[in-house]
């Protein structure tokens, strides 16, 4: 198990690597952070200063280089923008991201995998088709439709919860329930489906001829055994949070590393873009590997 | 369900009083974060709004409130000694939040500082070519001497903001300063809290404690303030500014403008200019697309500043009048039916995209072809600045240009000299008047910037000039605060007031 | 009432399916007494499973309905009772085994918490369960007890797997078993071994034994009394000797009919050259030996029975000499050329002269592509055999000879039963007019009369077009009747090769008088039969293979 | 010998696609979902050519009208947008674009996904690892970045967004495709073509590719909702398609801050979004159940229910 881990560690930082070269010369395709940094008005002597400064005068592979030597001794560079280092800057949001993510998740691995579990029992029953026509309708609508509307129901008319911000526990329900709606929907599907067909596997038939209640039938025996592709599709979903709810972000003003990275993008400010990149995709990597490893938890017949 | 949502209300308000506050701490919402809190940096808007003369103090200040004029701030009066140099002397007996003493040798560090070639500091940008330099004469006494002479340099100290002699050459995330607030917490991606100072030069100010928070959507920064989490919103959308009670409009001092590339055909030709003004109806945006109080304009600066020209005259809206100059310019040879790009800036201001398809719509109806392009700021960027790429298709860039300064000098030889970084224009008469209106003073400068706003206009045809904008903001009634040209650029404390 | 422990009366299950309402059993009824063994025979599609599902509440309702009938359990009517109430039934009073254990036993929970799992759905404390998991774990002669019980199903064997699902289902001393094809797809020697340990618990706990097979040498062996089921009817019932000494029903005579090992034997032909000559082939997995040293040769026009059980390198050899599989040693020169040295290209050519059919239909025909798609598909790999134009009329002439229709070709594999599809498989074959057809347990999948009729018709090939096969199976019985020469395989090992009257005369190593003496005899001890029965014979599907 | 080898021989069956439609109809959700993508594929193909005029004309007088009147024409039954352009309209021709991105999108990535996935699959142990590589790469590139640079280095048209939103779900068919192809390809069938001397050509896209191809379908489907709403949102940061492009995505975005004054703006395009990821996806379950004979008879009716 730890040589397997080891050996995915090792292909993770293969990619991790090509990353940085892909995004390090694609960014500097999308033009001159000096343009966007100094004001319309700066004359040529300023721009010329900033270049130099920030050392973007020099051929890219110099620029390349002294990044890499930079990154081996564990700077990520500065950021234009904020005149701190990068890697400060994502770690912070980076923080915020993950809280987010976390609870998101957690939220919809429990309600996704209980009701889908009860839907594909109630295959075609009155309470199947109403999960699944609320998840529907909820994964289907725009996030940023719904996070203002959430926003104009539950702060102003009502009053309840705050409209943005961070803060209490209170602060947290609306973002999480924006972002909720979208996996839920997908993987409540996905457990359905698995469900159903491990409903119908033979096993099941053992159990119900042991006399083993519904309730393990469908928590014990069969959830564990469709577990696998839900915990596939799971992970999918989680990256796609860990990179950043960025609508969500903007919209409830959770300093995120959605938004940071959006922000860097539309500045130009590489440090930040790469340090941003690099942290999301090792929690990805890291978080696969955790998969993997559910995987062999889950299922006795791969670790051999 | 009602008892349900009775108990979910009830949980909650126990919760709602940690966000309530004291009657004179207010909370302001901001749309754009600020990166930065380094006072040399002050001259950008996002960061301007939280320190300039909250944090730090400038030597003078604009004074909105009395028609644009230079008022002191730090030093109590100046005068021109000639030869380009400028002597200051220095209000005593002021702190900064340090508690060290405010003196000459702080003025000069500043300049120093704010001019180092070692960090962009933004605000040099307004000195432009001409070199300043600082030197003591006594404690509360400073000489500033710029070459080549600078006749507005005291407008120019505007911008300058004062830090400690000790602060070193490197951005600062402790700015310390003379104004009347301090900065106490500055979470990163949260809010900045200022608090005031007790040891004060000036009047105190009403507010205690500032705390600024950030939402980029305006919906959300608007509701903020319907839902009493914060007291001011300096910027909202004229789509959210749905409250007469308490949304302000006011002039934002961004002027909307089509920049023309004339040397490309069939942009070279005047009466393609000329009809390119009379097919737009700029009555139909005021009141639509862009709210109440919008101006049409006749000069890319505000009517606030310096050499305003009000013998200038809006382009009356003609099409068919356009039609025909179009006509006689075709007859002529002028290819005017190339097709024109309209580049627009996403997001640039509330209905950005809209305003564009409108303009686009009736230049259309007026015989041009027109093809509207939507790029991000950094692609609007790199066609509005020169170098201009080769090849290009005649473009007319839409786009906005701030200047509060009160002096058309920030705008003029940029827009218009030949020279000018975004100047679609190369015109020698215009150029010279340029040059003089700089060097000029007092009534002499006046009147130079107003003969080069009706030349740009009326000889030139240099552009399409559109509107003078407004900004909305939303205004919690418990407090008091008039929004002014200046809001977009800075937000004095000082000027909020509370109502009971 | 009459005190039946269990009676099934008049009971009716339909199934709605795509093509309309399937009466999958017509108002059958049975019963079975305390410390009798009930069997319920018949082949697949028979309904001899349903009745058994109805009486563990296992019927998916819909697609089926129980459209009339009682079970009666004690006098009481189970289909009357609630959900609860047949769940607290099912497990303690009446407990069933299946086949497929692997499939039967959840792959993601040690045994051991799935035997105790039994008893506490009915309630018993973890530490009594776990208890008496380890005794019934000893019981059913586990080797490692304790160390069996944090195993999974997948570590075991199939024969270990069907003793733990056995010790599940006795865990309460359940009054009633029901046995679904306990035996199938095992291996004879362990078949043998788990029918004597289900006769032993019987005798020990006392309990009625309603067992459903196919197999008829599983009814001789254990049962007393026999229902015999066709299509959805019992056509006959009685006890095990009256009915296999004096069948009544015509469907039962043709059953008895077609178990192999009757006919007379081959005599192999005279030799020549040998179309095949294997020498010294080996092939390792990891350090696994798959394959032995194997050597043989075989004549054209001649067939090669290899038998052996699960794990005796039967299939290894095959797959190497197709070349699906690297040897790690040896040489099989065919017509003189090595097929172990050839060039994927040289191997192009000689790829239509050896084709293969292999164990299971549904799996080896592509199920998207059309009976003519599939047959054709040769042609389209090696063109030189057929132009375009011809290729209709030739599918259809193999459909013929293969015993299907030419209006079948335009159908799925689906469409088909298994026998069918079989056919099906052996026309692709033919279509490449090969010399030598290496057929991988080509009918043990199949029905008994299927089987017969299956091998009837390669025999009727080889004779007709003079096709050499090597023919793989772990059935002496089934291989007596078409083979010229036997290989008992073992382990990776030849244990004995010969012509087909000396192996089943005078076989001369031990292992192979084992496995001859552990076949089922299809007919019950003393009793005479009505048909000829001149060897042992034996036959049960395997619908794995666990190579 | 005439014994049970055809006893379970089944009755021909009706062609594929007619037992296909008469299960739709049968089913009220999945025939009403089917109807309305019919329809929105229509709007697709003629809505530009139909109302392509209407969609453009701008009336600031009459800007954000209301919904529900007739005052002003049936065109303008849905109200009308910021610049009184007919909503009806502008939605119907939006049509064409929002699907050519999706479907564009959808296809451009199933394809170069499942190629690619066959490749891991079937290649050697090395290609498989080193594709596997690259998926991982393409999932932690961020969308939007990679949106960023492909709209600044070339344009925002709806080639390029097809481009960028393709890229970004790659992945998705590459893994799948890869993970069902491990599988299958130990199946009997591809042995048998083997066996047969079939080509690896052949043997991938004659045997294997078919087998994966309804799960594609499936996650196809899904997909296309997805990249509707991915679209939308890379419009609400302003990073998407640009005006006078159209596409549902954009008229929601454009339409978000009117949502207190003026809501139709932004529900319309989105109540088309809504119902067409919905009718998507309950047309895909269908499809999955439908086309899977161990669960089909679920949508066959006539069994009763016996508990």
């Amino acid at each position: 198990m730890l040589r397997f881990a080891r050996k995915r560690m090792l292909a993770s930082l293969v990619s991790l690597v090509g990353l940085v070269i892909l995004v390090f010369f694609l960014v500097r395709l999308t033009g001159d952070p000096t343009d966007l940094y100094l004001p319309i008005d700066a004359t040529d002597a300023m721009r010329e200063q900033f270049r130099a400064n920030n050392g973007l005068n020099d051929p890219l592979i110099v620029q390349f280089g002294r990044y890499v030597w930079d990154l081996l001794h564990l700077d990520f560079g500065d950021s234009i923008r904020r005149a701190r280092p990068a890697i400060d800057v994502v770690l912070e949001a980076f923080v915020w991201t993950l809280q987010l993510a976390v609870i998101t998740m957690s939220l919809v691995a429990v309600l996704a995998v209980v009701l889908g579990s009860l839907c594909a029992f109630w295959a075609g029953r009155l309470f199947d088709r109403a999960v699944t026509f609320v998840s529907l309708i909820g994964a289907s609508a725009p996030d940023f439709w719904i996070a203002i509307v959430a926003i104009v129901l539950f702060s102003i008319h009502l009053g309840w919860l705050p409209t943005s911000g961070t803060g209490g526990w209170q602060f947290w329900i609306l973002p999480v329930s924006v972002l909720f709606i979208r996996p839920f929907g997908l993987i409540v599907q996905v457990v359905r489906g698995s469900m159903i067909g491990a409903l119908s596997s033979p096993y099941v038939k053992t159990a119900r001829a042991k006399g083993v209640k519904n309730r393990p039938i469908i928590f014990v025996h069969t959830l564990r055994n469709a577990m696998l592709p839900v915990v596939t599709v799971m992970g999918d979903q989680a990256a796609a949070l860990l990179n950043g709810a960025v609508v969500v972000e903007t919209i409830f003003g959770f300093p995120g590393v959605g938004k940071l990275m959006i922000d860097a993008i539309l500045q130009r400010d590489f440090n930040v873009i790469l340090a941003a990149i690099m942290v999301t995709a090792f929690a990805i990597f890291l978080m696969n590997l955790l998969i993997d490893l559910a995987y062999l938890l889950l299922d006795p017949r791969i670790r051999a | 369900m009602k008892g349900m949502s009775l108990v979910l209300a009830a949980l909650l308000a126990s919760t709602a009083g940690a966000f309530a506050q004291a009657n004179t701490d207010v909370t302001i919402v901001l749309g754009e974060e600020l990166d930065l809190v380094e006072p040399c940096m002050a001259t950008r808007s996002n960061i301007g709004r939280v320190i300039l003369e909250n944090i730090s103090e400038t030597l003078t200040e604009l004074d909105m409130k009395n028609g644009g004029q230079v008022a002191g701030r730090l030093a109590e009066s100046w005068e021109d000694q000639g030869n380009g140099t400028w002597r200051f002397k220095l209000r005593p007996n002021v702190k900064f939040s340090d508690g060290t003493a405010f003196d000459a040798e702080d003025v000069k560090h500043s300049l120093e500082r704010a001019t180092s070639p070692d960090i962009s500091c933004e605000s040099s940008r307004y000195f432009g070519d001409t070199k300043l330099s600082a030197s003591v004469v006594d404690p509360t006494t400073v000489d500033i001497k710029a070459e080549p002479a600078q006749p507005i340099l005291p407008l120019l100290m505007s911008v300058l903001t004062i830090v400690p002699a000790e602060t070193p050459i490197e951005f600062t995330r402790q700015p310390v300063g003379t104004g009347p607030y301090v900065l106490s917490s500055w979470t990163p991606g949260q809010s900045i809290v200022l608090d005031r100072r007790a040891d004060y030069w000036g009047a105190a100010p009403a507010v205690t404690k500032a705390t600024y928070v950030f939402r980029s959507d305006s919906a959300v920064r608007a509701a903020m303030v319907q839902a009493g989490e914060a007291d001011l919103a300096p910027s909202i959308s004229v789509l959210d500014a749905t409250n007469p009670a308490t949304d302000f409009s006011y002039p934002n001092s961004e002027t909307m403008y089509l920049r023309i590339d004339t040397s490309v055909p069939p942009m070279n030709d005047k009466r393609v200019r000329q009809a390119l003004n009379m097919a737009i109806d700029r009555a139909a945006f005021i009141g639509s697309l862009l709210p109440e109080g919008t101006e049409p304009a006749v000069a890319i600066v505000p009517p606030t500043t310096l050499g305003w020209n009000p013998d200038i005259k809006v382009p009356e809206f003609d099409p068919e009048g356009a039609k025909k100059l179009l006509e006689e310019a075709k007859a002529d040879g002028v290819p005017v039916d190339t097709p024109i790009e309209l580049i627009g800036r996403t997001d640039n201001y509330p209905n950005a995209t809209e305003v564009n398809e409108a303009l686009q719509a009736m230049l259309q109806d007026a015989g041009f072809t027109v093809n509207l392009r939507m790029l991000e700021v950094a692609e609007q960027e790199k066609l509005y600045s020169k170098p201009y790429l080769e090849g290009r298709p005649p473009q007319l860039l839409s786009v906005l240009h701030d200047n509060a300064k009160g002096d058309p000098v920030f705008s003029a030889f940029f827009k218009y000299h030949s020279d000018g970084r975004q100047s679609g224009i190369s015109d020698p008469k215009v150029d010279d008047l340029i040059t003089r209106a700089t060097a000029a003073t007092g009534e002499e400068r006046a009147k130079l910037w107003s003969e080069l706003f009706a030349t740009v206009h009326d000889e030139v045809v240099a552009d399409v000039l559109l509107f003078h904008m407004v900004g909305f903001a939303r205004v919690a009634e418990r407090i008091s605060f008039q929004p002014t040209i200046a809001t977009n650029s800075q937000l004095q404390l000082s000027e909020i007031g509370f109502k009971n | 009432m009459a005190e039946h422990l269990l009676e099934v009366r008049d009971l009716a299950v339909r199934f709605h399916t795509a093509n309309g309402p399937v009466d999958a059993v017509k108002g059958i009824s049975y019963h079975l007494s305390r410390g009798e063994t009930l069997a319920v025979l018949g082949e697949s599609g028979s309904g001899k499973s349903v009745s058994a599902a109805a009486i563990m509440n296992l019927l998916d309702m819909p697609p089926a309905e129980i459209r009339s009938g009682r079970i009666l359990l004690a006098g009481r009517d189970l289909l009357e009772m609630s959900a609860e109430e047949r769940r607290r039934i099912n497990g303690k009073t009446i407990a069933m085994i299946f086949q497929d254990p692997l499939a039967h036993l959840n792959p993601v929970y040690p045994v051991g918490w799935q035997i105790a799992e039994t008893m506490t759905a009915h309630g018993r404390p973890r530490a009594e369960a776990d208890a008496r998991a380890l005794e019934l774990v000893r019981r059913v002669g586990l080797p490692e007890p304790e160390a069996a019980l944090k195993k999974y199903p997948h570590q075991f064997s199939g024969g270990q797997r069907q003793r733990l699902m056995i010790a599940m289902a006795l865990a309460l001393k359940p009054d009633i078993l029901i046995a679904d094809e306990p035996t199938t797809a095992l291996d004879v020697t362990v078949q043998a071994e788990i029918l004597k340990l289900l006769k032993e618990l019987q005798a020990e706990t006392g309990m009625g034994m309603l067992l459903i097979t196919h197999d008829l040498g599983v009814v001789a062996d254990v049962a007393d009394r026999v229902v015999v089921m066709n299509r959805g009817e019992i056509v006959e019932e009685g006890f095990v000797s009256e009915v296999y000494a004096g069948p009544k029903h015509p469907y039962t005579r043709k059953l008895l009919d077609a178990a192999p090992g009757k006919g007379a034997m081959h005599e192999p032909i005279a030799a020549g050259e040998p179309l095949l000559k294997v020498r010294g082939v080996s092939k390792l997995y990891g350090t696994f030996t798959g394959l032995h040293e194997a050597s043989f040769d075989l004549m054209a026009g001649e067939t090669l029975a290899i038998v052996g059980e699960s794990g005796s390198g039967k299939s290894t050899l095959a797959k190497v000499l197709m070349r699906l599989e690297e040897p790690n040693g040896g040489t099989a020169h065919y017509k003189g050329r090595d097929l172990l040295a050839m060039s994927p290209k040289e191997l192009l050519g000689v790829r239509r002269e050896i084709q293969m059919v292999f164990q299971d239909p549904t799996q080896s025909l592509n199920p998207r592509m059309s009976v003519f798609d599939l047959i054709s598909e040769g042609w389209v790999i090696h063109p030189e055999i057929l132009p375009k134009a011809k290729w209709r009329a030739r599918v259809a002439e193999l459909l013929t000879e293969v015993g299907l229709s030419p209006e079948h070709m335009r159908r799925y594999p689906h469409q088909f039963s298994g026998g069918q599809r079989q056919r099906i498989a052996i026309a692709r074959a033919l279509a490449l007019e090969p010399d030598l057809i290496v057929c991988d347990e080509a009918v043990s999948a199949l029905d008994v009369s299927v089987q017969a009729q299956v091998v009837a018709l390669l025999d009727k090939l080889r004779r007709e077009h003079g096709i050499a096969f090597i023919f793989i199976a772990h059935d002496l019985a089934l291989v007596r009747d078409f083979a010229d020469h036997v290989m008992v395989m073992k382990s990776g090992r030849i244990v004995e090769i010969g012509t087909v009257r000396q192996i089943f005369t005078s076989p001369r190593e031990p292992y192979t008088r084992a496995l001859l003496a552990a076949g089922l005899e299809p007919l019950p001890h003393g009793e005479a039969p009505s048909a000829p029965v001149l060897a042992p014979a034996a036959e049960h599907q395997v619908v794995n293979h666990l190579a | 010998m005439t014994l049970a080898d055809d006893t379970l021989a089944p009755p021909a069956e009706k062609p594929a696609a007619l037992r296909l439609l008469a299960m739709l109809r049968r089913d009220k959700v999945a025939c009403l979902a089917a109807a309305f993508l019919v329809l929105v594929i229509l709007c697709a193909l003629f809505g530009p050519m139909l109302l392509g005029e209407a969609a453009t004309k701008q009336n600031l007088r009459g800007r954000n009208a209301p919904p529900f009147s007739l005052e002003q024409g049936w065109l303008m039954v849905l109200g009308a947008d910021q610049l009184g352009r007919s909503l009806l309209a502008r939605i119907v021709v939006a049509a064409q674009n929002t699907m050519l991105v999706a479907a564009g999108a959808v296809f451009f990535s199933a394809l170069i996904g499942t190629v690619l996935g066959l490749f891991a699959g079937y290649g050697g142990k090395k290609t498989g690892e080193a594709i596997a590589r690259l998926a991982d790469v393409i999932m932690s590139f961020p969308s939007l970045l990679l949106a960023v640079i492909v709209l600044y280095v070339f344009n925002p048209s709806v080639a390029n967004l097809i481009v960028v939103l393709a890229i970004t779900r790659i992945p998705v068919y590459l893994r799948t495709t890869r993970a069902e192809i491990l599988e299958v390809r130990e199946r009997m069938f591809v042995q048998a073509a083997k066996v047969m001397g079939a080509s690896h050509r052949r043997i991938m896209f004659r045997h294997i590719l078919p087998m994966v191809l309804p799960t594609l379908l499936t996650i196809a489907t899904l997909d296309f909702a997805f990249v509707m709403l991915a679209e939308s949102s890379l419009s609400f940061l302003g990073i998407g398609i640009q005006p006078p492009e159209i596409t549902w995505g954009l008229m929601v975005a454009q339409g978000r801050p009117y949502l207190n004054n003026a809501w139709w703006l932004a529900f319309w395009p989105g109540l088309a979004i809504i119902l067409t990821t919905m009718s998507l996806n309950l047309l895909s379950s269908w499809m999955r159940i439908a086309l899977d004979p161990v669960q089909r008879w679920r949508l066959e009716g006539g069994a009763k229910n016996n508990g």
